[in-house]
């Protein structure tokens, strides 16, 4: 028998390794799919805990979850494209229309 | 739209139709032939590899090197060298052929006026250098004695060009459509 | 799950694929006859009785050949991507009941898991279309991952019906829904059109094989392929065929019911084999479909389509209650 | 170690590495790759916690439509020449230590996580005798059927959202 733990450990691993993505890349695709990746550790966690917790919520939230993650690729690729018509460039760090 | 025209779209009609089509084809035999194991007999009078014809009675060729056929080539793959021999005649002493520049137009058949020069009905030829198609007279006359002599050979110059030095007798009248089957 | 189980699902496992591997080899000659004598041409002829033997000779030749690995190529994904194509397609055979209690993995999510390889299996082709670095690869590669997202959804939503009909998605389960021959296609009249033609657009068969159009796109995704590697991507479009194949004799034909004078197995295979030389049949008739007819046909007519059976279905379900 | 616990060793170590490889590798297509290794293995482990259903749904949904989502948009922006340049920001040794410090923290937090034993009706016998796809409809179809309607909504919402601004604006 696995332990709970050590998914919970598994998952934490991972949403770690989704956030350093997160904040040290500079290609705006990479930072979506870490957005993607700490998703999906999350959803490893839920159904960890619906397993050991025999109950279907869990995995009821992950089925929510996919349909959220789903949302934003669109949404979010959507802008992207947007952009990238303007100006094309997918640097965050060179995204700065905003900036003063 | 018409309901018609509606109706058939849903039901895929003409995509059916076409797909009977194919269906019925595939019942039906096919047309291909295997080519090296099931020939199809040549047409006499059909223009494959070049032959020198050779005289019966002296045994050598008929060719008296006038270079007319050389002269009508129009590919000019044709090299006749003579030389004057006893009796100052005209001795043949290379005749040759490019067969790889020919285009088989057969005028050189036509030109010759003692049917010394043929086209064989060999079409199956091949060879991996460009010298094997080098015909020199003594290629040309064994390729008449192979495949032209005889019969064949009269039959080849008396329905197909009868040369003007030759004696054919009286010229029998040959319908079109008999010349087609023979 | 003891030691004997194991070794008799890996003798399963053994033999299931090994008798595949001769499908794929002489279903090719299969379909080369067919094609040809529906352009009243014979076909190969040469090795064998009426060419018989072509398919080991192919494969020999193939085996041999050099394998050209381009240039500028991405060569870790070039390699990687036929492979998954064939291992995508040749895991789908795993849940497909051969006859009663026959399959290697009784899965409860069969049509789901089916479903789910066939969209791995688009990853061959684009990445392998993006890794050989040529322009003709690459624009296979990118209509056909257009194509099987868009057609993956109808072909969903038209086995729909299907699951709601027998309530289960165990393909086990959907053929014994279907005993006495109350075989699924006729009231899921409609889901079947729509499921056939999105399978013919996800295996990439004409009149949908915009991705290897000849005439426009040399060989499309498989341009810079030779040999074994090619070899590969040609197996998993087999496999693919005869998975969409046997998905539709399933959930449509009834499997492997049939008159009792033959076994099971026998009328599974000729239903599957008549669904596949359908295949073959549609490939000698009909031209290819343009590209935005062919996305205009997925989005504008076939989801709606497979919606409207759904809701039909439900309805008449519910009223017959 | 039991087989349970080699199998799930192995998932922990592959996906921890594919998990890596995604965020450090230079060329987005190679990240993509590794991304489907992972969804592939995230499939398997949901096998291994009794979701077949929620296993079908990972591979179907995020491989087969989300990743092939992005694979497209990176094709279609065809970045090479991204490929030459540096791929991490400045402040990145900063996002390292933070993304190790969260780990700490989060691991130090719940490494001992442990749950009451089996509290509720959904043992893996409950689940093995209707079927995965079975319970997880009769719970989304009673208990969530407002939520599940709300995502419905979501998805719509993403659909015109996604037209509206990836079309060509007209005059």
């Amino acid at each position: 028998m696995v332990p709970l733990s050590w998914y919970i450990v598994l998952s934490a691993v991972m949403f770690s390794i989704g956030v350093f993505g997160f904040l040290a890349r500079r290609n705006l695709l990479i930072i979506f799919i870490s957005i993607e990746l700490m998703l999906n550790s999350v959803n490893i966690s839920l159904v960890a805990f619906s397993h050991y917790l025999q109950s279907m919520r869990g995995q009821i939230l992950v089925f929510f979850v996919i349909t959220v993650a789903a949302a934003e690729a669109a949404i979010g690729l959507a802008i992207l494209i947007a952009y990238y018509k303007n100006n094309p460039t997918i640097k965050v760090d060179e995204i700065n229309l905003l900036k003063g | 739209m018409t309901a018609t025209e509606f109706i058939k779209k849903v039901f895929f009609f003409e995509v059916l139709q076409g797909l009977a089509l194919t269906f019925k084809h595939m019942v039906s035999p096919a047309v291909t032939r295997q080519y090296p194991t099931e020939k199809r007999e040549p047409v006499p009078g059909s223009r494959g590899l070049h032959a020198l014809v050779r005289d019966t009675e002296t045994g050598k060729e008929k060719c008296v090197g006038c270079g007319l056929c050389a002269a009508m080539c129009p590919s000019q793959c044709i090299h006749i060298y003579t030389s004057e021999g006893e009796d100052h005649k005209k001795v043949v002493d290379r005749y040759e052929i490019e067969v790889l520049r020919c285009v088989f137009c057969a005028l050189c058949v036509e030109a010759c006026p003692f049917g010394a020069v043929a086209l064989s009905e060999v079409f199956e030829y091949s060879g991996y250098t460009r010298e094997e198609f080098y015909y020199t007279k003594e290629m040309l006359l064994e390729n008449w004695d192979k495949n032209m002599a005889g019969e064949k050979g009269r039959i080849y110059f008396e329905k197909f060009w009868r040369p003007k030095t030759v004696d054919f007798g009286a010229p029998a009248l040959v319908k079109t459509e008999e010349r087609k089957t023979v | 799950m003891n030691a004997n189980d194991i070794v008799w699902i890996l003798i399963k496992t053994i033999g299931v694929v090994a008798v595949f591997l001769i499908h794929v080899m002489f279903v090719q000659l299969f379909e080369r006859k067919a094609i040809a004598h529906m352009q009243s041409r014979m076909g190969p002829m040469r090795v064998g009785w009426h060419g018989v033997l072509q398919p080991i000779a192919d494969s020999i030749k193939l085996f041999f050949k050099e394998d050209i690995i381009p240039t500028n190529s991405d060569k870790p994904i070039f390699f990687i991507a036929p492979i998954i194509g064939v291992i995508a397609a040749v895991s789908s055979l795993a849940v497909i009941p051969l006859w009663e209690g026959f399959s290697i993995a009784n899965l409860n999510v069969g049509i789901l898991y089916i479903l789910a390889l066939s969209s791995v299996g688009a990853y061959a082709v684009i990445l392998g279309g993006w890794a050989s670095n040529s322009k003709y690869s690459f624009l296979g590669g990118l209509r056909s991952s257009a194509q099987v997202i868009s057609y993956e959804i109808a072909m969903g939503l038209s086995l729909v019906g299907v699951m709601m009909m027998s309530g289960s998605t165990n393909l086990s389960d959907i053929v014994s829904a279907q005993a006495e021959g109350r075989w699924f296609v006729v009231p899921q009249i409609m889901g079947f059109a729509i499921f056939f033609i999105a399978a013919l657009a996800e295996t990439n068969r004409v009149p949908f094989d915009l991705p290897e159009a000849e005439t426009e796109l040399v060989s499309g995704f498989a341009t810079e392929y030779s040999g074994m590697r090619w070899a590969l991507f040609f197996m998993a479009e087999y496999a693919g065929m005869f998975v969409m194949s046997a998905l539709a004799v399933v959930c449509f034909f009834g499997g492997w019911s049939g008159p009792g004078f033959l076994p099971p197995v026998i009328w599974f295979l000729m239903k599957v084999y008549a669904f596949i030389f359908l295949y073959f049949w549609i490939r000698a008739t009909l031209p290819r479909y343009r590209y935005d007819q062919l996305m205009g046909l997925g989005w504008k007519i076939f989801i709606p389509v497979a919606l409207a059976n759904i809701v039909l279905t439900g309805l008449i379900k519910i009223l017959l209650k | 170690m039991t087989t349970p616990q080699l199998f799930f060793a192995y998932f922990a170590v592959a996906m921890t590495a594919l998990s890596l490889l995604i965020v450090t590798r230079k060329n987005p297509v190679h990240s993509v790759l590794c991304m489907l290794g992972l969804f592939i293995h995230i499939a398997g482990l949901y096998l291994f916690l009794n979701a077949e259903f929620l296993a079908a749904i990972q591979i179907i949904v995020y491989a087969g439509a989300i990743l092939v989502l992005f694979l497209f948009v990176i094709m279609m922006l065809n970045l090479r020449k991204e490929e030459t340049v540096k791929k991490y920001q400045a402040q990145w040794p900063v996002s390292a230590g933070i993304g190790i410090i969260l780990a700490a923290f989060l691991v130090l937090i719940l490494g001992n996580i442990t749950v009451l034993p089996a509290l509720g009706e959904y043992s893996i016998e409950a689940i093995k005798s209707e079927g995965s796809m079975m319970t997880v409809g009769k719970v989304l179809y009673t208990e969530f059927l407002l939520p599940f309607e709300i995502a419905s909504i979501v998805l719509l919402v993403a659909i015109i959202g996604a037209v509206v601004l990836a079309k060509k604006r007209t005059e």
